[in-house]
């Protein structure tokens, strides 16, 4: 096992990382910007090392420095957390080079999966169902209605060379194709001087299903369900539930299998989590992360597993241990991310935390690096705190959650508590009838 | 069965003792006895004397560039801070003298030191002209961003 | 069984103790015997005078007796506040007139309301002579502990 | 189901009691004495009742207080909480002649469990293991003889008449059995001119392990497993584990098929905690706690269920609903009880709170009603937050342990935290590896 694991992160992650170091008597290495002096989880690490000015560029984005902070502190391993160079292929690969261990998939599986066109191809290539498509120009009218039949409508009408939504037309039934794929090519001609557009199948109101994984060096693989991350603004989750209200028993072990069987194809090691889209019955992928991810605790919550804990083992090289059938699911989970912003107008919101309460009892997590009197930056993303609750089914975790949200306290910032208070009310969210769209329509409205 | 008159004086020395002590109450039990003493005071004193104390989650963590001597150094303006993470060589190559020593005199762009990071020599020039007053590291030392590494005056 | 008598002077000698050493409490036990005093004090300290804004970590219950206007009454001296939890009544039966109203004279001792706990009625009895200025519940009124009922100036 | 619940209690059992409330639609009714005023739960209550002064027993200990502000706010049921009214027949039949409905078992059953004597006959009635005794005086050195052989040594033989070590002598082989007999007899004739003694079975160094139960109106009984509350000083718990470090599988379901046998056996509804000594592989009752207890939340960890939710549902009438095959437990949970007394001393350390910053994370739980900025009242119990962490296995949970007790601010009154700080990183601790007399030995050796 690791001695020491450097964390090139910040935020509610960096601390989470080194919960899970601390509880393993792995020793602790915080890299910080000058911004992050007084952050939770740099008090709390056995060491840290400022790695620069507070532009993440500069600092959290800079691999130099964080090689070189992993360097003399002699730490035998680095866990990048989520965002900044978390999904890096180079810095994986740089990592690897200097000896030390990424805590992570390699750099090969990062840079698969970090490109568009190869992580489609790649999940087609491993068996996992991907959005039907043309896979190319389509040039006469004639081949598009065959294509269109052949993957049913609505279909979705694109510029090859296009961007912004010009060039772009959809078609709900066989009558407006001819008359969509006209207009999509002088579109495109007039924008962009090529006409040349492909077609897709149009998902009108899917959800956004997550599997998430974990697999060893020694070829086995285990899913821990799924995370329904459909309520989402501008493409940002704020709520995420574990499992999804949209799925059944067949639907959720059929693609558990689908999943664990191209992970197995792959060879991928570690945590990482397939997205698809989900409707009517069916899933589309659409792309995979390759790293830890935000809502990781609902997981965690309905499986009782510590994903962190699971990352560093597994790099450390450590077999997983337990199989499909040894992984349990109970209960449900919901996790609200809280952000510093506005919660009608979403602009950003830093300052001094004043008064700083955090729910507590039965069934209820938080996630944080907040304290009373921390200055929270403006150079990062806005996200404070996750509330992450548990119950023994949907409705006992909404009442739970509900409890919950009305004993936070925040002072000195503007929150998006207000935002959940809100959401958790709604009838479509209390009855699971949600699709990726719904958010964002509803807060357009009450915008408008 | 006969009953124990008050022992006044044991509840006065308890008293006494609980004075004494700075304690708010004392318990005592012997064979057959036990008394409690006990003086609640409002405890005017315990608020913290304005504003938000940010509360310690721990002891600071043990990092460089912490101490308060250090923290004076990063405040003083001739003082050359550390632009990258690294390792500190104070000369040339291993065997040589150093680049500079405390008292020299050195001119604006003189290397005074070199910082080792990803196996690259950055050399870290003086800002400007002046005299060394402080060398803050030492030979092969870990520096973070920011860290204070000489003072030129 | 026969209850024991209570022994009077043993408490105030307790009493005496109490006051002597500035205590708030003594506990005390012989065989067969244990008598605890105490007088808790008014903590003037209740009140945050500045310092630490205590975080409100809910809306404040909409319990009765929180209002700004019957916390002014709390603090004024001619105020008579209930002493137990119950209903008030301010006549002796249905239907009969209220036993005071405002600008009445009253004397000490005088009935001035009932207060319903458990199915008993308690009569509220003036604490001095003087002028009712203000009734501050109705007839069928829950009231709480310490909650302000007549003031008498 | 009940629309609006009095809770009768104060402090973090108050709190507890209000958020299995709120998470089941209930209201609540706060009734505090004038120093707990700005307590949480009143805070947070929809309804508080001020019933009296400071001293417990003109408030939270008034009856006719309690249920007048019942009576006032229409409240359908009372929770008593643990402490205070909630083992007083005589207040649950009060309550229950008022027409509300009191959250517990009934008056006859705590009359039963709340007499020494009368607990220790039915207990052994309903087939309980308990301390074998001589039953009565032990007259002669023969009879004696026959009783310490019978029921194994070591023994003890004590006065009657006794109390406070006098005329107590123990046995622990046969040849220091007559010594014993005398000297006891002598000593119990000066001390309290009454040579009468009595013999029971001696126990070393036992655990204190008690098993928390559930039965509902309709005959279902389970047991939610044991919980191992042998820390003590003084009397009062200091840490509790679940499940105890002590047992074997078979040892657990052996005591918990006895248990479950003998609460059906006494009729016995509600939720109940049956106390045992355990030492050498035996139980021996000692006594059965008739209520909600401080430390049931170890056992809501591993087993996953809501106590006081349960002891609602099950107040209301309504059916458990599932049977002891349905009870499944995972991993190791420990309660820390943290008191505003100085870690040394052990004196009250009653005060303003000023930082209050709990631990977060993975398998932390905190109950506490503190805030910062809160006063203390120095009227009541000390004990002011309950850490309470769950983990994959013991082992881990210690390590959770640690880091959480690690990350827990409490600022303005001394508090006992450093004394589990020192308690989780001792050997004896660490290894499972202590009796009821364990942490009193430490704590006096450190005094002295």
């Amino acid at each position: 096992m690791f001695d020491k694991i450097l964390i090139a992160n910040r935020g509610e992650i960096a601390l989470r990382i080194h919960r899970a170091c601390r509880e393993m008597g792995i020793k602790t290495v915080a890299v910080h910007s000058t911004a992050d002096h007084d952050a939770m989880h740099v008090r709390l690490a056995d060491e840290s090392v400022c790695i620069g000015p507070p532009p993440a560029r500069d600092s959290y984005l800079n691999k130099a420095a964080i090689i070189a902070a992993a360097t003399i502190t002699n730490a035998d391993a680095i866990h990048p957390g989520y965002g900044f160079l978390s999904e890096n292929a180079d810095f994986a690969q740089m990592v690897e080079e200097h000896g030390i261990c990424f805590i992570g998939p390699t750099a090969e599986h990062i840079r698969m999966m970090g490109d568009k066109i190869t992580a489609k191809h790649a999940a087609h290539e491993a068996g996992l169902p991907c959005v039907p498509g043309s896979d190319g120009a389509v040039e006469t009218e004639a081949q598009a209605q065959e294509l269109a039949h052949s993957m049913g409508y609505p279909v979705l009408i694109k510029a090859t060379a296009g961007g912004g939504g010009k060039g772009m037309k959809h078609a709900h039934t066989p009558d407006q194709l001819i008359d969509a794929f006209r207009t999509a090519r002088s579109e495109a001609k007039a924008a962009f001087g090529n006409s040349e557009v492909y077609m897709e199948k149009y998902l009108l109101a899917p959800r956004h299903i997550e599997i998430q994984i974990l697999a060893d060096n020694h070829g086995a693989v285990v899913h821990l369900g799924e995370r329904d991350c459909s309520l989402q603004r501008r493409h940002q989750k704020v709520l995420e539930e574990a499992p999804s209200p949209a799925l059944n028993a067949d639907a959720r072990e059929r693609i558990g299998r689908v999943a664990c069987a191209a992970i197995r194809k792959l060879g991928y090691r570690n945590a990482g989590t397939l997205e698809f889209l989900y409707e009517n019955g069916e899933f589309y992928f659409i792309e995979m992360n390759t790293r830890l991810q935000v809502e990781h605790p609902v997981t965690e919550a309905i499986c009782g597993i510590d994903i962190v804990r699971e990352q560093i083992r597994i790099a450390a090289g450590a077999p997983l241990g337990y199989e499909q059938s040894d992984v349990r699911f109970s209960g449900h989970a919901i996790e609200c991310r809280i952000n510093a912003e506005d919660p009608q107008t979403f602009a950003p919101s830093p300052g001094r935390i004043g008064g700083f309460h955090t729910p507590g009892g039965l069934g209820v997590r938080v996630d944080s690096g907040l304290y009373s009197g921390y200055q929270v930056p403006p150079h990062y993303d806005s996200m404070i705190a996750k509330l992450i609750v548990h119950g023994g089914s949907r409705n006992e975790c909404l009442m739970r959650l509900r409890r919950a949200l009305g004993e936070f306290v925040i002072e000195g910032v503007k929150t998006t508590i207000p935002l959940h208070n809100w959401l958790v009310n709604e009838a479509d969210f209390i009855n699971g009838d949600y699709d990726i769209h719904w958010l964002q329509k509803m807060v357009d409205r009450s915008a408008g | 069965m006969p009953k124990p008159p008050i022992d006044s004086a044991l509840v006065r020395s308890l008293a006494a003792l609980l004075d004494e002590n700075h304690l708010t109450e004392i318990e005592y039990e012997g064979s057959g006895l036990r008394i409690r003493v006990a003086r609640n005071l409002p405890s005017p004193m315990m608020m913290a004397p304005g504003g938000y104390a940010a509360p310690p989650p721990a002891p600071h963590p043990a990092g460089a560039g912490s101490t308060p001597a250090e923290n004076d150094w990063a405040h003083h303006p001739g003082t050359v801070k550390s632009p990258m993470v690294g390792v500190a060589y104070m000369s040339p190559e291993p065997g040589l003298p150093p680049f500079i020593g405390i008292g020299d005199m050195v001119s604006e762009g003189q290397t005074l030191l070199l910082i080792e990071a990803m196996k690259t020599f950055n050399p870290i020039r003086a800002p400007r002209g002046g005299k060394v007053t402080a060398v803050l590291v030492h030979d092969g030392q870990p520096v973070e961003f920011g860290e204070p590494l000489i003072v030129v005056e």
